[in-house]
């Protein structure tokens, strides 16, 4: 573990955010034309963020700052984290990844801890009830799909996510999403709960509680959590492309998947309106863990994988 | 060299001694106390961790002791949650009707405790495990509530029963002798799965896990403020100890899952357990108080231990003893939060409070720590051990306990978040306009705590390396550590990198944050209403059914289990009654009847 | 603390127009709300007072700004029922081209606002695209794109341009085909049900506790009370139109409704452009000179169906140059005070906006 | 729905067996008005209802200084029976006092505060009718009122005032007037088709 | 040792390294304006179109934002009651610096229609600086838009400071709210 490695962790996370504001940007356009518009500039994400980092913020205490840097520093190590194909990947040793599938999880909760505790600490009751809609949220999408990482991890016997995309790039084996369907369709389903992509918007959900937990936020602060956001959301796309879509060999195939993904994410969001909190809860508990208990038990117990 | 003996004489004698002080001044009998236990903890520290202790027996008679790795691990761990709890009793024990007492019967449960790992005997270590109910019995309802003590004592004893009996079982099953090694080595056949089965109940009567865990709360929530911290982080651990005997000493022959290559027993344990997990969770995320919430925090990480536990390999045993220490230190520092905020406001109850981070910043980031290791994130502690028991689970290829695991996983994080919002975060209220920081006694603990969470989760190195001693002990194979890095079945993590990598994003976010403007500061009340005019803080702190969607999803089947016991306690109190007609009668005859009756029964039961 | 305060509007997502909702709310459960109105008060009605007959037509149309055209319809009809003044057929029929079109108009934006509080906003933005069509149709008309002033007293301001009828048609047809869409977007959409049915309910007790008219009362009430039906002004008794009723009134049956109308409302412009006869379209209403003419003493009510129910002016003539006075009666002032105060508590923040907004409630109207 | 006259001719019946008449008033087809005593408002506002007039479509006074009096308007409606109603009641200006009428139709509650608002006629008996509704901080007479003069308060409350010397923002890179100028002669060609005059 | 191939660059002040850093950020700010969606007046009725796709506000880089923490524009879409413009100060003042208004319709201006009315103010800026008047009632979505593009021009050069103005007179606007206003944070039944 040399500074070399850090440097191209940070270089990683600065690719992730350059890579899904651009896409982002790009995305923006793409809905804007479905929705009978010229859309936005596909640099106009950026544009944002330097103009909300420029601005004078207000401060509700020490917490609201605190949250917003440990959120934006979780999200970071988190992205640091992030393996771009088999072989570009920050922290290797001797042939040993570091990038075990629970980091990414769990790390990713940091963020969300500090969000969250940034947002009521700014005393704001809608903020509450984003944050409070925010986790619920989690606590719907993550357990189906830990289900289906667990019938993967067990299946291949790989919890890292290199480890992962080499066993799925090995000659005989399918990607995970032909592998295992149920699993594969679970797994974007939940990616779009993770994305907070539309039928699963809850915790912004302006017309409700006027955006949620950045009810408080301006300036700088929202800047960061813009930056937080975009960077969450390089790292759950590419988790999916990498659990489900065999990862990348190359940086390119790793961009092509990754924007498909995203594209399709996003204009099934565009379609569909938001459901109400506990519905989301019902939907996850209802279908996606029963497919994804399914999944397991086919691969697991039965050993039956396409 | 120390003696186990000398010092249980010794805690003893100093619980004698600090009554009396207490009796004079409480200030001077809490400083005793402190130093009495820090005694202990010093020269167990000293002398245990490479088994140094003396447990030659010469003053007390029919006791005799050994050392394991095992009973050391245990009895380390809640010696120090007593040592950290013991800072906080100068400044609570004004409060409590009995205060004089107090000292005495906290020295006497620590000596309890330290008997009761170090025994080699069954009958002792139940004699010290009644040792131990008895005295808390007595600390319990200092908090004004005697449902509390009568609900913990109930289900104390009927786990310690249940553990009399399976005592007894293992008499005649190994020659009328009480050792413990030899007695759970010679158990085989219907017997062995008889004393697993009385064991688990006494090991879940004490962790207050699922079927048998409705004391926790009642309890948890009454009890004095200094005294949660112990009964969370410590006495449940009690019942981690007898579920380690049961689960892995004796271990009984049951069918095997070939798929998941596991013992019948074993795996429903391991169900249990996940109950455990999931309804605790689901309890914990609807509880107003924030007591009673940690309370039930505590149930699902018996579930957790439970489940690592009742996986036969090193990786699970070692992310359950893991658990056992994470959950300790993170539960003590929650509930020792919790504590300095009652003392300063007089109330746990979450809707009662409000913004107590502008008054006790120091307090909030205890607990900050204590529920970041607590929901198993990164750099801390429950971090470590809920890997391990993730990679045991998946491993196994445990799919409905699987569930469970990451449903209690994520629902931790939901329910540790509502005190932090509803008691740190949100509106400041007025009525706490007076309120001031702890005192700096009260601190050493808090930054002590805090300081341990983190290190068990950047080096857990050392501690998993004596894990592996234990693990070693009980005949399994430990697990691979390097000096960084642990090694999983199907991973490695490295969890100083992580800590590292988190700490060069916030760095990075830091940079970000001070080199742009500076932000203007306003009131707290100055806050986006959309538009429209507020004067009552009150008015805009949302603390009260903070999950109300959620809860709604499962309000009605939430109360079950309370109905049954609710059920059980009527037929039990109809039952006494019963017994109260036929012996209370005021017909002497008849009662004299029944009573010779019954004598004949019982000693000539089998011949008749 | 047990309830907490939360606001929807003046300055929320949620609360198209500026009044606000005061919301004591327990967990996510409205415990007591009321609306604050007053945001958009602009002392109407003591202005119409002080202005002459012929000023009044620029002024009406903003009492009610997502549809302007029932104010001066109303307000002409009132004059005309003091003033006992026949007006030309032709205009009559034009009158009913426009406030079908001013119906569509605040149909499309009022369904295309289900976006807002579900989060569809593909079909806000493809409401307005097509409310936007009918906005350049008025332009063409009337020279304005949504204050028109172009019902008066006497008449119509002007006759219809040439070809209209052409651009008219086509944006109909248009408009048709896309209807289907709409119902996908929205009401017919999954997940966008989940959120409108069986929730935000209006029975019919409450229809007639609040006196909750328009597409409300009939939902719940399953009869064709429209006052195009009960009460026809202009020639709505020459067309042939159909009142979309139900029996049930949830927030979906509303909006299923709302997209019928727009329906019929096709079809009544069809007819409409198909039966006007040709001739004049304005008479000189009152005596007097060319600006200051006067209208005799006399009361009258005018109703008219706007698209969120009844609307209607109370005028108070006393022979004099201008109004004595004028009451309004918005077609929200029902649900929208007294509704909000004693049905919303109950509902769940999460359809707040959404009960304000399938309920039709329109701010300006209420403040005036 | 049809027999528009004879709806009127049974209003009539109904009205005039219910209470005392004091000018009767036919609008239109479907429209009529009564004038009544106050004291009769309520009961004759009863019966209608029972009768079908189930809907209260309007609630608003007129304000006639000369009379001093103001008049109470009260406008009904029968969706099966389409005949609106008014029926005004003239109380006294000076001490403009009437019943509320909000036990017979509970959706007079807002009405009701907003007229006592706007004219400062009481409604003993509607809780809430002091309160206010739709202005804030009102420190005048009853904006509805005849002898309140908007243009006077206007002028009172909301004065032009100086700006401070330094307020706007003269930027003398900015020719203002020779672009107005131009402009002006720029829109002239338009106007002229081109031809200078 | 100096190097002689390259002249050594005259040192900034630190005044004149704002004005370029200020300078990047107005680059970014013009291009990136979010309004607040706050309908004060019927002006309001022709922002959709201006926003949603026919005119698509969008490609300027503008959008509606919900909270007035995170907006750049205070849109007054109209006249102004008494009581919304005390709704309207607590709101500017509490939008994040810099902060522009922009003023459509007549009514800001001079009180348009309601000039004489009892309710409605005449001159907005007597309150709070205005940036941007669109004239017109009501102003169509194109001369909107035109106002928006003005407003960026502003930026540009450096004209849009209105939000300094209010800082500099802070007494003097104080004053206007409140004579007319009486207060501008109320206290009465709806907000205890």
């Amino acid at each position: 573990m040399t500074i070399v490695n850090f440097l191209i962790g940070i270089g990683i996370a600065l690719f992730g955010f350059v890579l899904q504001t651009s896409i982002g940007g790009i995305n923006r356009k793409i809905v804007g034309r479905m929705q009978k518009r010229h859309g936005p500039r596909w640099y106009q994400e950026f544009l944002d963020i330097f103009k909300l980092l420029s601005k004078r913020a207000v401060s509700h205490g020490w917490i609201f700052d605190f949250g917003v840097i440990m959120a934006l520093g979780g999200i970071v190590g988190t992205a640091m984290f992030m393996p771009l194909t088999k072989d570009i990947l920050a922290f290797t040793n001797n042939g040993v990844n570091y990038d075990n599938f629970f980091i990414f999880v769990y790390l990713l909760a940091v963020g969300m801890l500090g969000m969250a505790m940034s947002a009521s600490g700014s005393g704001n009751p809608w903020a509450s009830i984003g944050v409070m809609r925010a986790l619920t949220t989690m606590l719907a999408y993550e357990v189906p799909f830990l289900i289906v990482v667990l019938t993967i991890i067990n299946y291949s016997g790989q919890s890292s996510l290199t480890g992962i995309m080499e066993f799925q790039q090995m000659a005989g084996n399918n990607w995970f999403l032909i592998a295992m369907p149920l699993g594969g369709i679970v797994g974007f389903i939940c990616l779009m709960g993770m994305l907070g992509k539309k039928p699963f918007e809850t915790y912004i959900a302006p017309a409700e509680i006027a955006s949620g937990p950045m009810v408080e936020y301006g300036g700088k602060q929202l800047g960061m959590l813009f930056i937080l956001h975009e960077i969450s959301v390089f790292i759950e796309v590419s988790l999916f492309v990498h659990l489900f879509l065999g990862g990348a060999a190359n940086i390119f195939e790793f961009l092509i998947k990754y924007f498909a993904v995203y594209t399709l994410a996003n204009l099934i969001s565009n379609v569909n309106g938001r459901f109400k909190i506990d519905q989301v809860v019902t939907f996850f508990y209802k279908w996606p863990l029963l497919m994804a208990v399914t999944q397991a038990v086919i691969v697991i117990y039965f050993g039956w994988v396409i | 060299m120390a003696s186990i003996e000398l010092l249980i004489l010794f805690l003893v004698g100093a619980g004698l001694i600090a009554y009396l002080l207490t009796k004079v001044n409480t200030f001077l009998g809490s400083i005793f106390t402190i130093f009495a236990v820090m005694f202990v903890f010093v020269s167990l520290a000293a002398y245990g961790f490479n088994m140094n202790m003396d447990t030659v027996v010469n003053y007390l008679p029919g006791i005799s002791f050994s050392q394991t790795y095992l009973g050391f691990y245990f009895a380390i761990i809640i010696v120090f949650v007593y040592l950290m709890v013991s800072f906080f009793h100068p400044y609570y024990l004004n409060e409590y009707k009995y205060k004089d007492s107090y000292n005495l019967l906290f020295l006497l449960s620590l000596a309890g405790i330290l008997g009761a790992f170090y025994t080699d005997n069954f009958l002792n270590l139940f004699f010290f495990f009644e040792l131990i109910i008895w005295t808390t019995m007595f600390l319990i309802p200092q908090g004004k509530s005697r449902e509390a003590a009568v609900s913990y004592f109930g289900f104390s004893v009927a786990g310690s029963v249940a553990m009399l009996i399976g005592i007894f079982v293992i008499f005649q099953n190994n020659g009328n002798s009480f050792d413990i090694a030899t007695g759970l080595a010679a158990l085989n056949g219907t017997n062995a799965i008889f004393v697993f089965i009385l064991f688990l109940i006494a090991a879940f009567a004490k962790l207050g896990s699922f079927p048998l865990h409705i004391w926790l709360p009642i309890a948890h929530g009454n009890a004095p403020h200094p005294f949660s911290p112990v009964l969370s982080g410590a006495l449940v651990k009690l019942g981690a100890f007898i579920g380690v005997l049961a689960l892995i000493r004796i271990a009984p022959a049951t069918g095997l899952f070939v798929a998941m290559d596991l013992p019948i027993g074993q795996y429903v344990v391991a169900l249990l357990g996940s109950a455990s997990i999931v309804f605790g969770t689901l309890m914990a995320i609807k509880e107003d108080d924030a007591k009673k919430l940690l309370a039930y925090s505590s149930m699902s990480h018996g579930g957790y231990i439970l489940v690592a536990f009742s996986i036969l390999n090193g990786l699970a045993f070692a992310g359950g003893f893991y658990h056992i220490l994470a959950h300790a230190l993170a539960s003590a520092g929650a509930f020792m939060a919790i504590a300095a905020v009652a003392r300063a406001t007089g109330t746990t109850k979450m809707k009662e409070l409000g913004g107590m981070i502008h008054k006790m910043p120091i307090t909030y980031l205890a607990y900050l720590v204590a529920i970041i290791s607590m929901a198993g994130i990164p750099p801390m502690g429950g971090f470590i051990s809920k890997w391990l028991i993730f990679q045991a689970v998946i491993n196994k290829g445990m799919v409905f306990v699987g569930i469970a695991v990451f449903f209690g996983s994520v629902g931790s994080f939901l329910y540790v978040f509502r005190p932090l919002a509803a008691l740190f975060l949100g509106q400041e209220f007025r009525e706490y306009k007076g309120v001031k920081e702890a005192p700096i006694l009260m601190l050493i603990p808090t930054f002590i705590i805090m300081g341990l969470n983190v290190y068990t989760g950047v080096f857990p190195a050392g501690i998993l390396e004596f894990i592996n001693k234990i693990i070693v002990e009980l005949g399994y194979t430990g697990i691979t550590v390097s000096t960084y890095a642990i090694n999983g079945s199907n991973g490695i993590l490295n969890p100083a990198l992580i800590s590292l990598v988190f700490a060069i994003g916030v760095a990075i976010a830091f940079v970000i944050f001070i080199v742009l403007k500076k932000s203007r500061k306003v009131d707290l009340m100055d806050t986006y209403t959309a538009a429209n005019f507020v004067h009552d803080e009150h008015l805009l702190h949302y603390s009260v059914d903070f999950y109300a969607p959620l809860e709604r999803l499962y309000e009605k089947q939430s109360s079950w289990m309370k109905k049954f016991y609710t059920a059980l306690a009527e037929k039990v109190k109809e039952l006494g009654k019963l017994g109260k007609y036929l012996f209370m009668s005021k017909n002497v005859a008849t009662t004299l009847f029944w009573i010779v009756a019954i004598i004949i029964f019982l000693l000539w039961g089998e011949v008749l | 603390m047990k309830e907490m305060k939360l606001f929807l509007g003046p300055q929320h997502p949620g609360m198209h127009g500026n009044a606000s909702v005061h919301m004591f709310v327990d967990g996510d459960i409205i415990k007591r709300s009321y609306l604050l109105p007053g945001m958009l008060h602009r002392g109407f009605e003591k202005q119409m007072e002080r202005k002459l007959w012929v000023n009044n037509i620029s002024l009406i149309p903003r009492v009610c700004v997502p549809e302007p055209d029932i104010n001066e319809m109303s307000f002409a009809t009132a004059a005309e029922k003091i003033l006992k003044l026949e007006i030309p057929e032709r205009a009559h029929w034009i009158r009913m081209i426009i406030l079908e079109f001013a119906r569509i108009s605040a149909h499309l934006m009022a369904y295309g606002g289900l976006g807002g509080p579900t989060g569809n906003y593909t079909l806000m933005y493809h409401a307005h695209v097509d409310r936007n069509y009918i906005l350049d149709i008025f332009e063409k008309i009337t020279g304005a794109r949504v204050y028109h002033q172009y019902i008066v007293i006497g008449g119509v301001r002007q006759d219809l341009p040439e070809g209209i009828e052409e651009d008219i048609h086509a944006f109909l047809n248009d408009l048709e085909s896309r209807l289907v869409e709409y119902r996908d977007l929205g009401i017919d959409n999954a997940s966008i049900i989940k959120r409108i049915k069986d929730t935000i309910m209006l029975p019919e007790e409450v229809v007639w506790e609040l006196g909750v008219t328009g597409i409300g009362m009939r939902s719940a009430v399953g009869k064709e009370y429209d006052v195009r039906k009960v009460v026809p002004y202009a020639r709505y008794d020459q067309v042939e139109f159909e009142v979309p009723t139900s029996n049930y009134s949830d927030a979906r049956a509303r909006l299923d409704i709302k997209i019928k109308e727009v329906q019929q409302s096709i079809n009544i412009i069809r007819q409409c452009l198909e039966k006007m006869p040709e001739g004049p379209v304005r008479v000189k209403p009152g005596r007097g000179q060319s600006m200051r003419w006067t209208v005799p003493f006399g009361y009258a009510y005018a109703p008219i169906e706007s698209s969120r129910g009844e609307f209607g002016y109370y005028m108070v003539s006393n022979g004099g140059t201008s109004p004595w006075r004028v009451g309004v009666r918005g077609a929200s002032y029902p649900q929208g005070l007294l509704g909000i105060e004693k049905y919303l508590p109950g509902t769940r923040i999460d359809d707040a906006a959404l009960w304000v907004d399938t309920m039709g409630i329109c701010s300006p109207e209420i403040d005036r | 729905m049809t027999n528009s006259i004879n709806n009127i001719e049974f209003v009539n019946e109904l009205v005039a067996k219910t209470t005392k008449i004091l000018k009767q008033e036919v609008i239109d087809n479907q429209q009529v008005a009564y004038e009544i005593n106050t004291c009769d408002v309520h009961h004759l506002l009863s019966v209608l209802k029972t009768s079908g007039w189930k809907q209260l479509s309007y609630l608003s006074a007129v304000d006639w200084p000369e009379e001093n009096k103001f008049e109470v308007v009260y406008i009904l409606f029968n969706w099966e029976q389409p005949v609106y109603i008014q029926v005004r009641t003239k109380i006294d200006r000076e001490n403009p006092v009437v019943d509320t009428i909000t036990t017979v139709f509970p959706g007079a509650k807002y009405y009701e505060r907003e007229a006592h608002e706007f004219f400062g006629i009481a409604f003993p008996g509607n809780p809430d009718y002091m309160k206010q509704l739709i202005l804030e901080g009102w420190d005048d007479i009853p904006p509805l009122r005849k002898d309140f003069d908007p243009s006077a308060y206007s002028a009172k409350k909301f004065p032009s005032r100086e700006y401070p010397q330094d307020y706007s923002v003269k930027d003398p890179e900015n020719h203002t007037r020779e672009k107005r100028e131009a402009r002006k002669v720029r829109g002239n060609a338009l106007r002229t088709g081109g031809k200078k005059q | 040792m100096l190097s002689t191939k390259f002249t050594p660059k005259t040192k900034l002040t630190k005044a004149e390294i704002d004005r370029k850093w200020w300078e990047v950020g107005d680059y970014f700010r013009r291009n990136s304006l979010w309004l607040l969606m706050y309908c004060t007046g019927c002006c309001a009725i022709e922002l959709p179109p201006s926003m949603t796709s026919a005119y698509d506000m969008e490609r300027l880089g503008m959008g509606p934002m919900a909270t007035p923490r995170q907006a750049d524009i205070l849109l007054v879409s109209g006249y102004l009651s008494l009581k919304t413009l005390r709704r309207l100060i607590y709101t500017y003042e509490q939008m994040s610096e810099p902060k522009y208004v922009v003023a459509l319709g007549s009514c800001p201006i001079n009180g348009g229609i309601y000039h004489d009315s009892h309710a409605v103010i005449n001159q907005l800026d007597q309150y709070v600086p205005v940036d941007v008047y669109v004239a017109g009632c009501m102003p169509n979505p194109e001369s909107v838009l035109n106002g928006f593009v003005d407003l960026m021009e502003g930026i540009k050069n450096k004209t849009m400071n209105g939000w300094k103005r209010y800082h500099e007179h802070y007494e003097w606007y104080k004053e206007n709210q409140k004579n007319s206003l009486g207060e501008v944070i109320v206290h009465d039944e709806f907000h205890q």
